[in-house]
This record gives C-alpha cells, structure tokens and sequence, in this order.
C-alpha cells in the first residue's frame, strides 16, 4: 500500500540515491545521450524535496501531484515530461487504488503514451514494463530490477537521443533505465514491499 | 582528457546569468518573462494583432534561440538548461505572453525532450483556450529517418525556418497558413555537418567525445550526437565535396532551381574558416552551375563551444520564400 | 603542442580564398577589387558625393574589416595577409575605387606595419592629388603609451571608430569634420582583453604562445602579443573586476557621464560565455550606478581561433556619438 | 661596386638563405613578434624572383626599383615598406654612386625616416647602422654582421610589435635584425666586398 509517510521515505532515499549516482547517470548519458541525465534527475528530485517540504499534512494524491509537478517544472529534457506524467498518473489513480501494482501500472501507460516507446526500444520503458509485471506475479525485487536495468545493455534503441546511434547504442546501458532502476529499489529500501 | 576552460562564474548559473545579460545588453529588442528563462519581444506593439511565434530548447545554441526574438521574426524564445528542454511551465508562460488572440505557432527541434516539453506546454495553453500549431523541424539529413525511430534531428535549418514564419507572421499570416508555410518548407531544407571537437557542456566538464589531432567527424548533432563517420581531417574543398553529396542525394541539386544557403560555424570555428568554406561551397556548386540566391555565413546555431561547420541548402520552391528570407527583422543575431 | 586543425585547404590561400568566400556570399554588400585582396561596396551610390572611408589591415580579425563594409559604415576594407599589414599598392586601389572627389579617411590601427604601408599609400594617393586624412587607432590599455615605443595597440574599439566615422560621412562630413570627430573620440575608447588561448596563423601551424590548461593571461593583443600577466583561471567575474578596474584607472567611469560597451570575443569563445562576461560587467558597472546606453556583445575583432574576450568602454562625451552608434547600415557583421 | 650581375646573383642567394631560414626566422618572431617575419620575407624574395626574371637588359637603377617594388607589394607588415624603402632609397642614390657604403647608407637613412627607430631599438636598424659604419672603416665583414645581429638580443624593443613587451624583449634575437643579416652575408657571399 502506498501511504504519504511511505512515499516521503521513497522520495528522500530517491533523492539520495540520485545525489550519489549523478556523475554516473551523466556518463552513462555521454556515449549515446547528450551528457546530461545525471544533472537533469538531480535538479529534478531537488525540486521534489524542497516541494514536499512545502506541504503541510498532504493527501497521497496531493503528494504525488506535487512530486509530479516538481518533475515536470525542474528537469527538462526527456526524462522531466516522462517521470512527471508517470506521477501524475499515479496522483490520479490512487483514489481508486494504494496498490503498487496498480499505480505503477498506471504510471507506465502514461509513460508509453507521452513518449510513444515500446518494451525493447532501450528507454526506461524496458525497466517499468517488466517491474510491473514482476509486481503482478510476485517476482518484483532488487534483482530482477537490475536485470531489467541490464537487459537495455544490448538493445538498439529506438527512441530518443541514443536512437540517432542506431546499432552503435549496442553495448551501453540506457541512462533513463538505470534511473527507473534506482526509483525502484529505494521504493523497496523505503519498505515499499515486504 | 582536457580540462574545461570557461569564462564563467559557476556551472549551475550559465542559463539565468547568460539569459540576464543578453537581456540586458540588449533591452531594445528583448525582455525576460518574470521568474523564467524566456524571453520575449521589448517591441510589444510589433506583435499586436499577429499570430505569436514562440520558439525554444536546451540552451548551448547561442545566438538561437533568444537571438532571433523581435519584429520580424520570433516572439518570444524559452531557454532550457544546456542541451536540455525548457520544462512545460516556462514554454506556457512564453505562449500566455506573446497570445494576442490570434494563436500561437511552436517552432520545436524533432527531439523527444523538445517535443514532450512543448506538446504539454501546448496542452496547458489549449486548455486556457489558446490556439496553438506547431512545426517539429528535422533537417538535420545526418541521421536516417525511420517510423521505428525518433527519426532525424533539427539543427540549423531551424533559423531558416524561424526567418521564414516570422516574416509571415509579421505580414499577418494566421495560424494555419503558418502550419501550412512550415509543412510546406520543411521537405526543402537539409543540413549536415563536419566537426573537429566536441562541444564540452559546463555540468560535464568534458567533451561529449573526443576526437584524435588530425581527426573529423561527418554528420554530429548540436548536442555532439556522433556522426556517420570518422576520419583524418582533409582540406576543405573535400568536406565540401562529402557534405554536398550528401545533400544531393536528397536533394538532387539542379539550376532550374533557387537555393538559400546557410554555412554555420558550430561556435569555436572562427569566421576564416567558414568564409573558405563558403568559397568551396560555391565553387562545387558552381560546378552545377547553381549561383544561391541568398547566402548567410556565420555562428547561428551553435553547439557551445565545439569545432565545425553546418551546411544548410534551402531550395526556395516558391518566390515568396525568398522575400521572407530578405524580410527586414530587428534582433540581435539574423 | 597541439597540432593545427583547421577547415582551410593550404595555408597559402587562406586570405584569397576567404576574401573571396566572403565576398560571394554577400554580393549584395560587397565588391572585390580586381586583382587585389580589397573589398569595397557593392552600393556604390551610397557612396557618391561623401568622403570614402578607407580600413584594413593583416587579416585573422575577421568580421573585421571587411565585415563592416556598407552603406553608413567602411566604403572598402583592405585584407592584408593573416596578421600582416596589407601593402601599399592594395590599400592605394581602395583609396581610388573610394574616391568621390571628397578626399578619403583612413582608420588606421597602431602597429608599425599597418602605420607604414598606409602612409606609402597615402603618399601615393596625394601624389594623384587625392586628399587623404588619417586616424590611428590606440585603444588597447594594456599596453603603457610612451614617446620612446611604438605606442597602444589598436584593437576592437576600432569597430566602434569605423561605426562613429561610417555614419558621419554617410550624413556628409567633411574630411576635416571627420579627421576633428575621429581626434575627439579617440581617448575615450579604451579596451583590455583577457586570453585563454592564442591563435594559430596557419602559416606558421602552431599557437603563438602557450597557457596551461588553466591558466589565462591578461592584456594580449589581437596576435598574440603577449600580455601583463599570467595566472590561474577565475570566475567570470573576478576577471571582469581586474578588466574594469584597468579601464577604470584610465577613464574614471563616473554616474555622471554615458557609456557605450562593446564586449568582443576573440574567435574560440561561444556567445554562451560572452553573455555571462556581460552580465558581469553590467553588475558591476551597476555597482557605480552606470548603465551603458549602448551594448554589443559578440565576435567582431577575433584573432583567428584565440579563446578570450575583450571588453571596450567608450565614453560619450557627447551626445552626437550616440546618435552615430545607433544610425542603420548595411554590412555583412555589425 | 654594385652592378647588375652582382645584384642578382646578391638576390639568388638571399632568396636562397630565405628559403632555407624562413621558419626560424618565423619562430624568433614568435616570442616577441606575430610569428610571420619568415613567411612575410619568403613572399618578397618570391615576389623579387619573379619580377627580376621579367626584367630585360635592366640598368642598375631598374633592377634596385624592381626589388623594391616587389618587396613593397608583396611582403606587407612592418618589413615590406622598410626593405622596400631601403632599396627604393638605393635605386634613387645609384646613378650618383654603386658605392655599396654609399648606396646602403642612404638606404639606412630611407628606413630610419619610414619607421623611426634608432639605433638600439631592436629593430633592423641594430644591423644596418653598425655595417654602413663598417662599411666606411673597413670592418665589414660576416663576423660583424654576425655580432650586430647578435647585439639585438640584449636590448629592450622600443618599435615594432616587440615594443608591446618591454623588459621582456630581452633575451630574444630581433628577426628583422636576422633577415638583414642575410642580407648582408648573400651580399658578400655573392662577391659584393673582395
Ligand atoms: N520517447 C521516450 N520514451 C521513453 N523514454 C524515453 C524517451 N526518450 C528518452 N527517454 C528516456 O530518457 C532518458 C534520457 O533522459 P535525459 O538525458 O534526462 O533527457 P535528454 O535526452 O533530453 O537529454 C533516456 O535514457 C531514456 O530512458
Ligand atoms: N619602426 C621600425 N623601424 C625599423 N624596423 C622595424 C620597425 N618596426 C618593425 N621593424 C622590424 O620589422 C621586423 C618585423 O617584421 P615582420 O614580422 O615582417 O612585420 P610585422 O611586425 O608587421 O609582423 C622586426 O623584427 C624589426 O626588425
Ligand atoms: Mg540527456
Ligand atoms: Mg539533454
Ligand atoms: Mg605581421
Ligand atoms: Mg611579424
């Protein structure tokens, strides 16, 4: 179930997590992206914190919307519209449902739908599909996240900057998959699944 | 790995620090939208009544995009982070600012940041009730185009197509017959480049790649995308002969045709350079016995500091683009 | 030491085939002089019945000078070879393909090859009975002035001295009006730079000094002349502080008078940091409670692929000046 | 006595020396000067080649405003106009005299009233002056030549670009101050003093 307290725990070990890995999500955005990923989810998840704790005693559904909005208004890029809407569409779900599964399903579907890519395409989309999945039938974990974060490794990507590479994006890791991968196990750090 | 040399103050502050002085030093043709890094025409009475015209992008560009806002041609130009979209909130304000109840066209480079940040930008705007069209530029013929991929990139043609709706706008085209000017022009224009280095962006610290002393690469993006192929560096005359052929085989280049022609020093390449450039452009174009109506050399669409040079041919199917090309406009940059 | 990588074909024919380049490009503005490396405008009935206005010098400056050439400002530029005054008979077959029977000013910048190979020109000139006046150039600071050397360096306030002297003979001073008009504006342009590379001559394939990765150098002239001191890199700003203190020692910039700024970068330097550059130097021009009714901020006199930037401050002492400034051309860069 | 036949085999072998020395004489110009003397000196000796070969049957007169004219359009910079002057200075004084202390020292006389300089400048001056008065007491020679161009090193520049450094100059040879060495060395090594 995903509650307000659940959420802020997730956020602040998010935000952590991508302080951490800032450099390396940028050089792993150098070889086929623009360099940038690293700076873009770090501004990003800064305007998460500051935003979160601007609220006083939010619902769920104003605390995502929050996050989403501070995604949005703070990255840029690729990744702003694209973590944004998956917030977004998890605000306007979760009135109906707290269950991951649910949400994050939800989530995905905008995801899909803002940037138009499909499961193989080498983007994040190859981290949410199959952890969405892995929610449903109960295999959700740290490793089959980092295996969903590897399977990018060799994919020819079709969507966004790394597509201009055509086949040279073989061999390197999608940026955007490895910041799902860490939205992902902080969720689990946080205690988002027993 | 070369360290990184900038005359800048910290890396965090390029985009609001490189936005305020532009502005300020030039407040006859710009004005910054409150609490954005946009920024919009100081002429507001040149907009009154027109369709606005509102471009944008990751900021590394210089001049582009701010350097093409004023009468004439764009009306307001949001500045994203280096080589990053501007997020949806800020593209919104540049509409609500420059809507005069007519519409407002979006002049978007074919990037998914660009492209995702400007269609919620639009989304916000529709739901105030502002028309709003767009064009999605993808000229840069680098890059093969493909429906299974995000297909080709916007570079330097971008400006051409800036120059051509703002002078249309200006002479108060509406909004469709702006989206139907783009639609029609885009196919016409086609650019490809050559570096020599790579562009190093300030958060980085490095360059987005490296290439050896004696080394080029045909075919980069503005945000060092790679290329199609690298080589050791040859005298212009063959960059010329590469680059040409490649916009040939697109273009089938022909003299019973007009062509515009923009040569584009990619920010660290000096004028020299692209002057000699352009004599060997014209030279192989000679050949054809194609003599371009309209001609412009120099720094337009940058890629921060790297080395190299565009090539845009523009094939002026209709008389009317070439009076938009020659179009007085007052800003910055054209 | 870095090996030379550059878009040219040989080092030779750099200066023929940009001159040439240029020219194509821009046949609307310009004119080459047959058989020589001079340029001159194309309008020629903009010229009729006022003074010619004569420039030039070694080129690697580029846009300088043949950039400025048009209508309200140079009536012909010569280019010399790269960093090397042009020669006499060249800058002669300007003066005569300007003349109107008005006499013909010469701008004329402060190095001893430029100043000589004027002067025979000027000799020739008036041996044909030309009237010739003349104006030589010394803005850079950086350079201590004395009776026993050669004096200031001319550097980018001369694109200023071209625009003041340009539009005052397109409204039809006199040879006199503009030799008294050139004399009074003279001290009160003063201009320092700041390096973080020198260029390379392609003649010669290797830069004209070395700094370390991050080091700078303040002071250098437009070829790589040496400046008054090395150190390490700083913040934009901090480098504006020691700019301006330097100007300021010399002009007493004071609330009281006006202020036109031209920020100039030398060539490798992107516009992303000369923005930044000026927003500093408008922050602390603010600090004094000045703000300059005039800017520019751009490459305008380069020194081929040099990364640096100069900032020039010149006081209007009257308000003619302004007006002069502000009065429209036609020219390929200003 | 300065002739035809000596004057040309003079500048046959000043072309040569140029030809051979152009770099070092463009690398003594880059501590202290714009990097180009020996690249500006190649363009005049091509230029003085070239003309020289349309000659036909030249007096003397033609053959010294030939060369100077060459130089004064084809080399530019600061040495273009002061060779220039110089030969043009002897082209005026040979009718008078093919003395060569005659002949050089006005040329001596036409580069100080083109560019100023005196003597201890670090200039071209440096060499001319002290071999005009060898010239006179018998001295002359390739030693002296030698020692006049060397003499420059030590001195502060007060003209030219060199002046732009002061104190600095020190320690650097003055280019043009090597080039009329040349001069002076193909002048005696093509029979000019017996
Ligand atoms: N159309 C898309 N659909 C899904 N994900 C995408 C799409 N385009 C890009 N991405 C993701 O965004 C990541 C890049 O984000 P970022 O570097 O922040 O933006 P940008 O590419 O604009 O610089 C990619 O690694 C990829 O995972
Ligand atoms: N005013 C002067 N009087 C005499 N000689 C000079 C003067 N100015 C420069 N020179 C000579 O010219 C030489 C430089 O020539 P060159 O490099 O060809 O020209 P530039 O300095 O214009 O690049 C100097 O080494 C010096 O000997
Ligand atoms: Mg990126
Ligand atoms: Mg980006
Ligand atoms: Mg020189
Ligand atoms: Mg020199």
């Amino acid at each position: 179930m995903l509650t307000v307290e659940l959420t802020k725990k997730w956020m602040e070990l998010f935000y952590a997590q991508i302080d951490q890995e800032k450099a390396y999500l940028s050089e792993l955005d150098t070889p086929i992206g623009d360099g940038d990923h690293g700076n873009n989810m770090k501004r990003g998840v800064d305007g998460v914190k500051d935003s979160l704790a601007k609220l006083k005693d939010p619902t769920l559904k104003e605390t995502l919307r929050t996050i989403a909005m501070a995604l949005i208004s703070k990255v840029g890029g690729a990744s702003g519209p694209l973590y944004g809407t998956a917030f977004l569409e998890m605000a306007k779900k979760c009135d109906e449902s707290q269950e991951p599964a649910i949400l994050f399903a939800a989530a995905l579907e905008g995801i899909k739908k803002r940037g138009g890519a499909k499961e193989g395409d080498k983007t994040m989309v190859d981290v949410w599909a199959p952890t969405v999945k892995a929610l449903t039938d109960g295999s959700f974990g740290t490793e089959q996240i980092k295996q969903a974060v590897a399977s990018t490794k060799e994919m020819i990507a079709r969507k966004g900057r790394a597509s201009y590479l055509g086949e040279r994006s073989v061999g390197h890791l999608d940026p955007g998959a490895m910041s799902s991968g860490y939205l992902f196990e902080t969720f689990i750090a946080a205690g988002g699944v027993k | 790995m070369k360290e990184m040399k900038k005359i800048i103050n910290s890396p965090q502050d390029v985009v609001p620090e490189m936005v305020d002085g532009l502005v300020r030093s030039y407040p006859e043709y710009l004005k910054q939208i409150p609490e954005t890094e946009a920024v919009v025409r100081s002429d507001q009475a040149s907009m009154k009544g027109k369709v606005g015209l509102v471009s944008g992008g990751g900021s590394g560009h210089e001049p582009t995009h701010a350097g093409f806002v004023g009468k004439g041609m764009l009306s307001a130009a949001v500045c994203g982070q280096v080589f990053t979209s501007p997020t949806p909130d800020q593209i919104y304000a540049a509409i609500k600012a420059v809507n005069q109840g007519k519409g407002v066209f979006l002049v978007i480079k074919n990037y998914s940041g660009d492209v995702m940040n400007f269609e919620m930008a639009r989304d916000m705007a529709e739901m105030d009730g502002i028309a709003v069209k767009e064009i999605i530029v993808d000229d840069d013929i680098a890059v093969e185009n493909s429906l299974y991929t995000q297909g080709k990139r916007g570079v330097a043609g971008t400006v051409l197509m800036h120059k051509l709706l703002g002078a249309a706008a200006d002479q108060g085209a509406s909004l469709d017959e702006l989206e139907t000017l783009a639609k029609k022009a885009l196919p016409h224009i086609s650019t490809i480049a050559v570096a020599l280095s790579a562009a190093t962006v300030p958060e980085v610290g490095k360059p987005g790649f490296e290439l050896a002393d004696d080394e080029i690469e045909y075919g980069v993006g503005i945000h060092s995308e790679p290329g199609y192929r690298r080589e050791k560096i040859k005298p212009s005359k063959e960059l010329v002969a590469e680059l040409l052929s490649k916009i040939d085989e697109v273009q089938h280049l022909d003299a019973t045709h007009q062509y515009a022609l923009l040569i584009n020093g990619m920010g660290a390449t000096p004028l020299m350079e692209q002057y000699i450039f352009s004599h060997d452009v014209l030279n192989k174009l000679a050949e054809k016995n194609i003599t371009p109506v309209f001609t412009k050399v120099g720094n337009y669409m940058t890629s921060i500091d790297m080395a190299g040079i565009s090539l845009t041919i523009f094939e002026l199917a209709e008389q009317k683009w070439l009076e938009y090309l020659n179009y007085p406009v007052a800003t910055v940059a054209w």
